[in-house]
């Protein structure tokens, strides 16, 4: 029973910065319908740009955290501009491409400036603290992703639903030169758009470094991968599917480690096996709607 | 146009820049993955060549040059980056690579084209394995594995063991698979064999499920990256028995990850300065690192380091560039005096060296055993 | 004698909402029958039951006295339902050819292996599909733009090549979904007649959703008057203008005159 | 109000305006009718700045905005109701009516705006919270009128708004055209109902192939022969 | 131009690439070799991309899967039999692939056929999902065959990969293949089950609606694919002479996929010519980041810089050319005519630019 309340406690907390990274993901994708590959690299640079700040140019840690963020968020809306923006009326695929091409470029460009070396991402002493519950150990990171998490989802859900921008970014989402048309500042937008995802994507990353202390260039790969799964599951362009999409990712690769050791090896196997399952049935993802084209 | 024009232009000076070389110097080519997942095993790498080529700049009378070639940490690179040594750069002899996965498509390449390799840090049997111009300055994963399980069993007493291995990474699947066999025909236990791939950062199922379990020891041969976060997740969950590993984990930005979560973790080494087998290079290198690079020294760095001046002590024998001359002195090589000890050539092409033991112990690297071969 | 279609009360919803409630119809061989109703009324949800783009909720759909109900569109197509879509779904990118082409390929008998190495029986089914198509494409008198792209047209002869498409499946059932939409009244009165005359050439029986009232009142024997989902009338031209509970929820006072 | 200038465009390899000079006068309802491929959306279009140009001037309100982008025509009160009705499906109608206002910010001037296209639009009102994409196709044309009169437009621009309604609502909506136009909004509008348009527009230009072909008052050239003939059916 | 003429002429040029062949594998060093047979892998298996997302509109990210199926059924079938009993440390090879020895072609079309067995039965469930969701359902196809691939050694000898596959990829199996693939596809499209599948590519809607099995045409679209990408994946594994699952991860489709973008979607000439770029591009670009020379200036070594260029010349390439380099145009004998009769007449071609 301990190892069970255990392990839903390490799915749990999987799961939450799964959610982290996938809802920036599936944010990008909502409104410009684009498979975003560079978000897990966007995800490094802001795990890499809070070391600087703390250990190279010895900020307070909150200071830093708030630096990185902006900094992030002003990385993804470069990254936009130069590759993104000036591809709006080429092909999709060539639009996926252009966004390996910023991936490989960003991986790369890290090894040669950051080196590949990994490096130590050194925590506060606040989250080296161990919840401990009778047998049950849980870590602060976990609560604070969780927290962070849900406080995130708000805000977003806040700005998309309820603001002049979250409208234009829902038309620009469904017609571009519709909105256009509705004197839609459609550039403006799309920077914003990338600005909040690549932030959240920041924050995702930091916590993730906070949880597991190493950073290295290609260390948004498999994190990334994982966020998109997450969110095709919960159904791509829903961030509330998102969401869910991450907890049931985690909450999954823990629980068939956890139940079923012999096979471990299958793990990262088994994230996808359940998304092609889910597929199968629901074919737009858990909360995806189902946008059948009107015959 | 202009642009096209512009383009064909610097296309052209890369190309040109290439062929034109410098008349006296002898070439030797080093392929190393400097970009890709293992990036930082390159880096590493060129750490040691870089200092040894600095310390040990000429051979023949001739300056050395380095041509570093990446493979990019992927296979198909790796082949074509040692032919284009071999056939576009006509070095002498090659170093490289830092896993058995890419040395073995390079060594296939180079051994057919006859040109001698030496390799520094690839401890897998099948690197050298029927191949007359590859040699190896490590010893090799049956050696270590079972150094380690025989340590675990008879001289930690552990009885029960548990195991965690990267399934998608030949040295820790090869590491593994001799530890296992070792430490069950001595007797022991392996209570929980666990899995994880590459990439994978969260091991706190795993760890949940080797917690509950009643084993002494839990041996991971990764990278030292992953088990910086295995030991840390570990100890966070509860797991209180012993780290073991290997070569991989002689790395000081483990102990920087793992902070005091490293704290008695046990692992096989090469070298260390306090062991009888260390030799008086052992301490020069070690200080000459530190002035280098500002930082403690690495187990793969002092490999390179060895490789390269085991390559150039050979060419030195041999007298000639000659590769066959080259071949034969390496063959020949007994008592080479390393930085990380004495190597001897056994007839497969691998060293015969003892291997060490370390453990962590106030965030130091302290010195343990000595396992002969 | 069994009728060609039968459309037998059958029922759609989506979630909640009736968009079909009973829909009852039978067409019989050489027939010009039309639907006509506002917009939403379920003119095409009915059209894409019979089609298989979608599946009723309730009850059945015979073509020839056989249940097709359920069946995917390619099937039914082979059946031989052939339709026309509101907006026009041309496979705009290839050429005028190539699309009355792919509609002949259903009734391909060679295999894939036997296309691939072009063996005789292959080529020779080739060569009949092609001049079936060019025959196909003389006949609408689009064959001076054989080789152009079918998204280059004008949107009159997309119209036109779209019904040639769906004559090439060879079907005994064509439906029109709003063949004259967008038209003019010039275009429109000669799409009347080319209606006429295929259907005579080419045997086919033919059912089609129209608002062009001028269209429907020439060229239909039957008509069929849907709203929310039910059908409010049924019968010759002339009693349909003159209902008056169409004249309420479609044809509006004046209009039913003009 | 609107002054068309030589204007000539080209897509890809085709030539599809090929000169063409009209104007729109102030308060008046404007009708471009013509066989499909004329030119007619084009021209729209091009206008609005959703197409580019390749020689030719426009100008709006006296300036020249030829080389504006479609935000800022918008802004200056240059509005579109495009072909298709495109509105967007998955919004709700409220929030397409919103969007309509998207360059304002008096909130009580959109307010009483808003009642306005309530008035015109009873239907609306009533489905306000329903998801715009579930309307019926004549709901959706009026969402598509409605929501362009939200950003208080000075020329509306409208492509075939009769394309693919009921004949019932056919009507409907050139009542609703001139009733907009009563109250002072300048209308440009393209037609392939030329009847129904011609009935209703001021001055009217016929388009063939890219070209301007024949202009007259609308009344006048529904007597003409060759209109008869060619777009009115015989 | 008349059908003979043109056979005429293709006849011609396979026998000259055959002479080409013969003396490049004469003269070339191994170096250059190497890459033109990758170049010429990379030309197959694009091509065969280009089948099932050019053609077919269908966004497959699974190739890397296809071809490591390809590769070890090939790899298995040709490495010598002592060779298996050195390697496989973990656990022995099981039978009947311990003890057989196939010639190579049989090998690879074995290869290419398990390949694209697997692809019907990934094809027939999956193909259903469109777009984005079909993209990444497939690219979970791959991934999990490579996570198999690492769990089952005693088949795949694990992350230890195989060892001692006998070298026999040289340029006559990988052109010649390449020649095989780009006639078999190129007729299927110029068939009528290519123009079904174009239909497919175009409006799926509107080709079910005229006969066009939507299932049948995807799915054989599929195994097609699939059935070249084993092979491709059968050759690179005798290019190499040894294969783990690490060469099979994703990024291996995204080459592939990169491959297929930037020649054009689409174009099967495309496809070749942005194989053989790609390839050379990467290995030219190698000075980069060794420091050079120019006597004026010399630039310091900075390892890694070589893939940063690559990827930013990739972004500009695609920036610049955003419907890939060829778009959907194909080589054609006629082409090649009316390009080389106007370079000689400019003027004649000016005229014809207008009309």
């Amino acid at each position: 029973m301990d190892i069970f309340l255990q392990n839903l406690a390490n799915g749990l907390s999987l799961g939450s910065l799964y959610a982290l990274i996938a809802i920036g993901y599936t944010m990008v994708y909502g409104i410009l319908r684009l498979i975003n590959f560079a978000h897990g690299e966007i995800f490094m640079l802001g795990a890499y740009f809070l070391y600087y700040g703390v250990l190279i140019f010895n900020l307070p840690w909150w200071l830093s955290f708030i630096v990185a963020v902006i900094l992030t968020a002003i990385a993804g809306m470069l990254t936009e501009r130069f590759a993104y923006r000036p591809l709006r009326k080429a092909p999709r695929i060539s639009i996926l491409i252009s966004a390996i091409g910023v991936s490989f470029f960003l991986q790369n460009a890290g090894i040669v400036v950051f080196s590949g070396v990994p490096k130590s991402f050194h925590r506060p002493a606040i989250f080296d603290h161990m919840f401990i519950f009778g047998n049950i150990r849980i870590s602060s990171i976990t609560f604070a992703s969780i927290v962070i998490s849900l406080i995130f989802l708000m805000g977003l859900l806040f700005i998309v639903y309820r603001t002049k921008t979250g409208l234009a970014m829902r038309a620009i989402s469904t017609d571009i030169e519709t909105a256009r048309l509705m004197a839609v500042n459609v550039d403006q937008t799309i920077s914003i758009t990338f600005a909040i995802g690549s932030a959240l994507a920041a924050v995702g990353g930091i916590l993730w470094a906070l949880k597991y202390p190493q950073i290295f260039p290609l260390m948004g790969m498999i994190p990334g991968l994982k966020a998109f799964i997450a969110a095709v599951l919960g159904g791509i362009g829903n961030i509330f599917g998102a969401m869910i999409g991450g907890f049931i990712l985690g909450m999954a690769e823990i629980l068939l480690v956890g139940f079923m050791p012999q096979l471990s090896g299958y793990r990262d196997a088994f994230a996808f096996l359940i998304l092609i399952i889910i597929l199968l049935f629901k074919p737009d993802g858990l909360m995806g709607k189902n946008v059948q084209e009107k015959v | 146009m202009k642009k096209k024009i512009l383009f064909f232009v610097l296309m052209g000076l890369f190309i040109l820049s290439s062929v034109v070389v410098a008349q006296d110097v002898i070439k030797i080519g080093v392929f190393e993955p400097m970009t890709g997942p293992f990036a930082v095993g390159g880096e590493l790498s060129m750490q040691g060549y870089r200092l040894a080529q600095m310390q040990n700049p000429t051979v023949l009378g001739k300056k050395i040059e380095l041509v570093v070639v990446d493979n990019k940490s992927d296979k198909v690179e790796a082949a074509n980056a040692v032919s284009r040594l071999v056939n576009h750069n006509d070095v002498v002899a090659i170093l490289g690579s830092y896993s058995s996965g890419l040395t073995i498509p390079g060594a296939e390449v180079a051994n057919k084209a006859k040109v001698p390799m030496v390799v520094a840090t690839a401890t897998n049997p099948l690197v050298t394995m029927g191949k007359e111009y590859i040699y190896r300055a490590c010893f090799i994963d049956p050696f270590q594995g079972s150094a380690l399980a025989k340590y675990t069993y008879n001289n930690l007493g552990i009885k029960k063991a548990a195991m965690l291995v990267d399934v998608a990474q030949d040295y820790s699947v090869g590491l593994a698979n001799f530890y296992n066999r070792t430490y069950k025909e001595l007797g022991g236990e392996i209570v929980s064999n666990l899995k994880y791939q590459t990439g994978d950062q969260d091991f706190s199922a795993q760890m949940t499920q080797i917690t509950s379990t009643d084993a002494g020891a839990l041996f991971f041969p990764g990278y030292f990256g992953d088990v910086a976060l295995i030991a840390t997740q570990g100890r966070e969950l509860g797991f209180k028995g012993v780290y073991m590993g290997g070569d991989t984990l002689d790395n000081p930005k483990l102990l920087e990850i793992a902070g005091e979560h490293a704290e008695g973790v046990v692992a096989t080494t090469f070298y260390h300065p306090d062991a009888p087998a260390a030799t008086e290079a052992s301490q020069i290198f070690i200080d000459e690192f530190i002035k280098e690079y500002d930082e403690e020294p690495n187990a793969v760095s002092v490999m390179t380091y060895d490789a390269y001046n085991l390559l150039i002590s050979a060419i030195e024998k041999a007298g000639s560039t000659d590769a066959d001359a080259i071949k034969d002195a390496l063959a020949s090589t007994e008592d080479f005096v390393g930085a990380g000890g004495t190597i001897t050539i056994d007839d497969m092409g691998n060293a015969i060296r003892p291997a060490v033991v370390i453990k962590v112990v106030n965030g130091e690297f302290v010195y343990e055993a000595t396992i002969q071969p | 004698m069994t009728s060609l279609l039968k459309v037998d009360n059958i029922t759609k919803r989506f979630g909640g909402l009736t968009a079909v409630d009973k829909f009852f119809l039978e067409i019989n061989d050489d027939e010009i029958i039309g639907l006509i109703g506002p917009n939403g009324a379920g003119k095409t949800t009915v059209y894409n039951m019979i089609t298989g783009i979608y599946t009723p909720t309730e009850n059945k759909v015979y073509f020839k006295g056989e249940d097709i109900t359920g069946l995917k569109p390619d099937k039914i197509a082979k059946k031989g339902i052939a339709r026309t879509f509101q907006n026009i779904r041309l496979l705009e990118n290839l050429t005028v050819l190539d699309n009355v082409m792919i509609g002949t390929h259903l009734r391909i008998k060679s295999g894939l292996f036997s296309a691939i190495l072009r063996l005789p029986g292959y080529k020779l089914e080739e060569k009949q599909l092609h001049e079936k198509s060019i025959a196909l494409l003389e006949r609408v008198e689009l064959l001076e733009f054989a080789n152009e792209q079918a998204g280059s047209l004008p949107y009159g002869k997309q119209r036109k090549l779209e019904i040639a498409r769906a004559l090439a499946t060879d079907p005994d059932l064509l439906l029109l979904d709003e063949p004259a939409a967008g038209m003019n009244p010039q275009e429109s009165h000669e799409l009347v007649e080319f209606i006429r005359q295929i259907k005579e050439e080419f045997g086919v029986t033919i059912f089609l959703i129209e608002h062009d009232m001028k269209v429907v009142m020439d060229i239909c024997e039957r008509i069929l008057v849907l709203d929310y989902g039910k059908t409010i009338a049924e019968g010759s031209p002339a009693e349909i203008k003159n209902n008056p509970e169409v004249i309420k929820a479609y044809l509006g006072v004046d209009l039913a005159n003009a | 109000m609107l002054e068309v200038k030589n204007l000539h465009v080209h897509y890809g390899g085709i030539h599809a305006l090929k000169g063409i000079n009209f104007s729109v006068p102030e308060k008046k309802i404007i009708t471009l009718i013509g066989a499909n491929g004329a030119g007619k959306s084009t021209t729209l279009r091009t206008i609005c700045g959703l197409v580019d140009k390749s020689d030719g001037k426009i100008f709006y309100k006296d300036k020249d905005i030829s080389d504006f982008e479609t935000r800022e025509r918008t802004l200056d009160g240059l509005v579109m109701v495009p072909e298709g009705r495109r509105i967007f499906p998955n919004l709700s109608v409220y929030e397409n009516l919103q969007l309509g206002a998207f360059k304002r910010n008096n909130q009580k001037e959109i307010k009483s705006d808003l009642n306005w296209v309530y008035e015109l639009f009873p239907r609306l009102k009533e489905r306000l919270t329903q998801k715009a994409g579930t309307l019926s196709g004549g709901e959706q044309q009026m969402l598509a009128v409605g929501r362009a009169l939200m950003s208080r437009p000075e020329l509306l621009l409208m492509d075939e708004p009769s394309l693919g309604l009921a004949p019932l609502l056919v009507k409907e909506i050139f009542e609703i055209i001139e009733e907009i136009n009563e109250q002072g909004t300048t209308i440009l509008l393209i037609e392939q109902n030329a009847y129904a348009a011609l009935n209703i527009a001021d001055y009217a230009y016929v388009m063939e192939t890219g070209m301007i072909s024949l202009e007259g008052e609308g009344k006048e050239l529904l007597k003409k022969d060759e209109v008869i003939k060619a777009y009115l059916g015989a | 131009m008349s059908k003979t003429k043109k056979q005429l002429l293709t006849t011609g040029a396979l026998i000259l690439l055959g002479i080409c062949i013969l003396w490049a594998q004469s003269n070339f060093n191994n170096y250059t070799l190497r890459i033109l047979n990758l170049s010429a892998i990379y030309a197959i298996l694009g091509v065969s991309l280009n089948l099932i997302f050019g053609f077919t509109g269908q966004f497959s990210l699974g190739h890397a899967g296809f071809m490591a199926i390809g590769a070890y059924t090939t790899s298995l079938l040709i490495i010598p039999k002592y060779y298996k009993e050195m390697t496989f440390l973990i656990e022995p090879l099981i039978w009947p692939f311990s003890v057989l020895q196939l010639p190579f072609i049989v090998a690879l079309l074995l290869g290419g056929l398990f390949a694209a067995i697997f692809a019907i039965i990934i094809g027939l469930p999956v193909l259903r999902l469109r777009g984005d969701y079909l993209g990444i359902a497939t690219l979970g196809f791959a991934e999990i065959i490579r996570v198999i691939a690492n769990n089952i050694p005693q088949i795949t000898n694990g992350a230890l990969g195989l060892k001692g596959i006998p070298a026999y990829t040289n340029l006559w199996w990988t052109l010649g293949f390449t020649v095989f693939t780009i006639f078999v596809i190129k007729r299927l499209i110029a068939s009528s089950y290519g123009r079904a599948l174009m239909a497919i590519r175009e409006n799926e809607i509107a080709a079910e609606a005229i006969g066009v099995s939507l299932t049948y045409h995807k799915v054989m679209s599929f195994t097609v694919s699939a059935f070249f990408a084993g092979i491709g994946g059968g050759l690179l594994a005798s290019l190499l002479t040894t294969i783990d699952p690490r060469a099979f991860m994703f990024v291996m489709t995204f080459n592939i996929l990169i491959v297929v973008v930037i020649g054009g979607l689409g174009s099967i000439t495309g496809t070749v010519i942005a194989a053989f770029l790609f390839n050379f591009m990467l290995e030219y670009l190698r000075p980069i980041e060794q420091g050079f020379d120019l006597g004026f200036i010399s630039f310091p070594e900075i390892p890694g810089l070589r893939m940063v260029t690559f990827s930013l010349a990739l972004l500009v390439v695609i920036i610049y050319n955003q419907n890939g380099l060829m778009g959907k145009l194909e080589f054609t004998w006629q082409g090649l005519f009316d390009f080389i009769d106007r370079i000689k007449n400019p003027k004649n071609s000016d005229e014809k630019g207008v009309s």
